[in-house]
């Protein structure tokens, strides 16, 4: 029922392996959507999300090479940097509640 | 189990619009209701994506002498398009929030309509 | 034979990087408080990507035949080690200026108050240029705030 | 296996929809949309939609995060805490989800190759065997968009304008405007910062 549709013969035991990847992430990817949605701060939410991403990013190349078209990773790179963006911006808005200010050297160290 | 198997992605699309409704209707702050507005258009994109996919298919990038079969790329276009028009979409929402918060001072629904009926002129 | 290595070393690449990940998952879940968690995050950002990403190039020189995909793996390994640990600092960082104080070995908070957390985050330019430790900064705002305290319990009782 | 990875990542998507309506911080939920993004981009992927992943991971994860970050800086951080739910709402809400899950139940199933959205001869069939003879580029994807249907994307390059000039037009000229008019009706007065407003103090 769960076939590795496989364009491209990759031979079994490859799959395999890529597989057990596969299975391991979308068990890390759960945990860490619990502990997203349980998060008791927002900080906690926030490196849930960060690390979310992370694992998407993975989930992406493994996958590419687990259907034998490894020639998606673009995407994947993509995603590692629009995640690292993600969070800096969600960082500099809790830390000065604003996102373009550039003047706060002055007073705040 | 085949029938479950293969309507699961559309009955998760549903929960997923049902999600975005609920927001739209019960919450009264302004920004949730757009954030219920992206997670509706989210479904939107999911129900044609699923419909494009096709069993044992690759992504639809012509490759030469090779005998594949590709998913539809016609609905991968039409969403394209809706992405960037849904991110228009909010943006101006949004804007308008914001004009809303200055003038009012609030974005919950219920206390602008409070104010409104408190003056009728304005 | 050459197909044997490159399988054996890929397994055991992945199997390492599938433990960094899965127990970065599990100490997120179970540590108690924000800084271990983001702790057992970093694991997982970092551990898990390298081996994983190390497979992923064996895998595509050796069986793919394709130094393009070697190339996209080796730039998303390199930018996940540049940005997890970056993020992660700036996590922390932020944490610590939004005054989330962490907690000490026996479970209780080692600062008085999240005023002190911040200050804490605050005085690393102070650091630099005086060389001041954390600990005595902190000790010294706290006599700081004392001799205040008292001063205004004396005002209160000049009144 | 793919349709495994499907089925775990759109449960994902469902429980954090659930989550986006169960918070009450403004910031939590948006910080959750940005991981209903991710997780949506990924299984586009896995759902063979190259393109649309890599769109939605820069415009709905990225883009579409910052505008509500901005928005936020603007507005308050939380919703009002309110008593109860409108159980008007959640029942009109059920009713409707029960009806369309009824009405799916004639619908093709996930991957069938025979649906009519793979079979029919103009709209599928023929943009993947002519596109690359007909077109040119390999992605599919590009010759449809820009050349079988370039007004459609005329029409949305017209509407981001549209959008764009919109939000200039709300928000641009604000800045100016508290020095153009009188100071007693200025509209363009922002509400004076409540410091419990500051994130630093209710995270």
């Amino acid at each position: 029922m769960f076939a590795t549709s496989n364009p491209i013969c990759i031979s079994d035991e490859i799959a395999d392996m890529f597989i057990a990847v596969t299975i391991a992430l979308l068990i890390t990817m759960a945990l860490t959507l619990a502990r997203a949605l349980l998060g008791p701060t927002l900080f906690d939410r926030l490196l849930a999300v960060n690390s979310f991403g992370t694992k998407t990013v993975l989930l992406i190349a493994v996958h590419g090479f687990m259907t034998g078209r490894p020639d998606f990773l673009d995407i994947a790179l993509v995603y590692s940097l629009i995640n690292f963006i993600g969070t800096i911006a969600v960082l500099k808005f809790f830390e000065y509640d604003d996102l373009g200010s550039g003047a706060y050297q002055e007073d705040d160290f | 189990m085949s029938q479950l198997i293969g309507l699961y992605s559309y009955w998760i699309v549903i929960v997923l619009m049902m999600a975005g409704l609920y927001i739209m209707i019960a919450r009264y702050n302004l920004v949730k209701k757009i954030i219920g507005l992206s997670l509706f258009q989210t479904s939107i994109f999911y129900l044609y994506i699923t419909m494009s996919k096709i069993e044992g298919g690759t992504a639809p990038i012509l490759v030469e002498d090779a005998d594949y079969v590709y998913s539809n790329p016609l609905p991968h276009v039409l969403i394209l398009t809706a992405i960037v028009v849904g991110v228009a979409t909010s943006a101006v929402a949004l804007a308008l929030i914001v004009r809303i918060y200055e003038s009012y001072g609030t974005i919950e629904e219920d206390e602008l309509k409070a104010i409104e009926a408190a003056e009728p002129d304005a | 034979m050459l197909d044997w290595l490159v399988w054996g070393v890929s397994w055991i690449l992945l199997l390492i990087g599938c433990v960094f990940v899965v127990t970065g998952a599990v100490g997120m879940i179970r540590m108690p408080d924000l800084y271990t968690r983001l702790h057992a995050a970093s694991v997982t950002d970092t551990g898990g990507a390298i081996f994983i990403s190390l497979a992923l190039i064996l895998q595509s020189v050796f069986v793919f035949g394709s130094a393009m995909a070697a190339i996209k793996v080796l730039l998303i390994m390199f930018f996940t080690l540049f940005t997890a640990p970056t993020a992660s600092h700036a996590l922390a960082k932020t944490a610590l200026l939004c005054g989330q104080v962490p907690l000490g070995v026996d479970g209780k908070p080692i600062l008085d108050s999240p005023e002190e957390a911040t200050l804490l985050a605050r005085s690393r330019s102070v650091d630099y240029k005086s060389g001041q430790d954390a600990v005595e900064i902190l000790e010294e705002t706290r006599r700081h705030k004392r001799e205040r305290v008292q001063g205004q319990d004396d005002d209160g009782d000049d009144d | 296996m793919d349709t495994l990875i499907v089925l775990v990542l759109l449960t994902f998507l469902a429980i954090t929809a659930i989550g986006i309506i169960v918070l009450r911080d403004l910031l939590g939920a948006v910080i959750l949309l940005g991981l209903y993004s991710l997780t949506a981009a990924g299984a586009f992927v896995v759902m063979d939609a190259v393109d649309v992943a890599f769109t939605e991971a820069a415009v709905g994860a990225g883009i579409s995060t910052i505008l509500f970050l901005g928005a936020l800086s603007f507005t308050k951080h939380e919703q009002k805490p309110r008593g109860h739910d409108s159980w008007v709402a959640l029942i009109f809400v059920v009713v409707t989800g029960g009806l369309l899950i009824y009405g799916t139940l004639d619908m093709p199933h996930y991957g069938s190759p025979d649906s009519p959205s793979q079979t029919h001869p103009e709209l599928a069939v023929r943009y993947v065997q002519e596109s690359g003879s007909e077109v040119g580029p390999p992605n599919i994807v590009t010759s449809v968009l820009a050349s079988y249907r370039g007004y459609d994307t005329l029409g949305e390059t017209v509407v981001v304008f549209a959008a764009g000039v919109a939000v200039l037009s709300l928000l641009g000229l604000r800045r100016r405007r508290p020095e153009d008019e009188a100071p007693e009706d200025a509209p363009g007065d922002i509400p004076a910062a409540d410091p419990q407003d500051n994130p630093r103090r209710n995270v």
